[in-house]
């Protein structure tokens, strides 16, 4: 799931990505595919936590990217 | 005390000044409050680069955000003396002048109630996966950065 | 930013909900502000002496309340960031559950906010010239003490 | 002028006390007619002006005694 200024650059608010095996892979592929992200601060959550270091990936998990939150 | 269930927090469009009304209104019964404290966030006319902020179009993940409010409600509970706590925040679209944002505290004494507000309110800047598109007058746009 | 004129503080009886909504109201033409912070004091059914307070007779020495009131206001401004700010008191009988303090502050950002809004709270309570006499259920009554 | 509490004691909300010089002698008349206050708190506003010292008084000057505030 991606969200905020993030989705306009992706241009999509999901995004299929097969068979990476933790967040660190997620990361090298997403640079490669929008090397403008790695301008960007975002943070990952995955299943609705925010991770702080490299998180293994299963099939099933819900990873989200979250650009800087501005609510309130 | 602490209240388990969960909350419903995101309100579509602006909050209006009758919701609050109402809120408070149903406060009359609880007579251990002494102090209610109430932070209200309201959508800005700011210039950016020369264009005026018409509006703020708030998006959220919101089930994170649900769980990241209810997280904060009962460490809120935990932390401080009050007696309730409503937090409220607009999706989509709200205007400038309009309100986005709504938390109010109560307690028996004042000294909680306003410690605890101001609380939720930093944590809900900080911690909560909320974003505000800022639309300009000609229909442009910027993402809004919190500080 | 001062605001020089008087403005009335004491209202007869209770501050309703409705009146604060429509303060709020107001608000919504003053597109600089982002922040608005709103205390409210309730009066509560606090039990002194095995009997229940069931309302608060408020007298003041109004001349005196009105000049510390203007006092308070113009140091306010000149200490904080501020868009506006008003005071509201109650006069007479408030019942339980009832509102009789209303303290509004709205800033540009939230700091200034809650600590301007924080500030007259606690000013309003040690230095103006007013009395709460707290009324029993068997209609004796006893003097509020301020902590 | 008298406020809250003391007007319940005094039994009145104004007094007229004639050829009162200043704020102490004030105090000292109070205390002789009503004992009763000197066990209790209460300052002395000398034309909406609150006093920490003796205060000369003068025939038009309008004295309150204020007991504890309980506003809010």
């Amino acid at each position: 799931m991606v969200f905020g200024q993030l989705s306009e650059i992706i241009n999509a608010s999901e995004l299929a990505l097969l068979a990476i095996n933790n967040t660190n892979e997620l990361n090298k592929i997403l640079f490669e595919l929008y090397p403008i992200l790695e301008e960007m601060k975002f943070t990952i959550a995955v299943n609705k936590k925010i991770i702080h270091e490299n998180t293994p990936l299963n099939h099933k998990d819900i990873v989200a990217l979250l650009p800087p939150f501005s609510g309130g | 005390m602490t209240e388990k269930k969960k909350h419903k927090v995101f309100i579509q469009g602006a909050i209006t000044p009758t919701f609050i009304a109402d809120s408070i209104a149903k406060h009359s019964g609880k007579t251990t409050i002494g102090a209610h404290d109430i932070f209200l966030g309201q959508v800005r006319n700011d210039m950016i680069d020369h264009k005026t902020v018409a509006a703020i179009e708030y998006s959220a993940y919101e089930e994170m955000a649900e769980n990241l409010f209810h997280e904060i409600r009962e460490a809120i509970f935990v932390k401080y003396d009050i007696v309730c706590m409503h937090i409220y925040h607009s999706l989509g679209l709200v205007k400038t002048g309009e309100i986005c944002l709504f938390v109010f505290v109560s307690a028996k004494h004042r000294k909680n109630a306003f410690d605890a507000c101001h609380d939720i309110v930093e944590q809900i800047k900080a911690m909560t996966p909320i974003w505000g598109k800022e639309i300009f007058e000609d229909e442009t746009h910027t993402w809004k950065i919190n500080n």
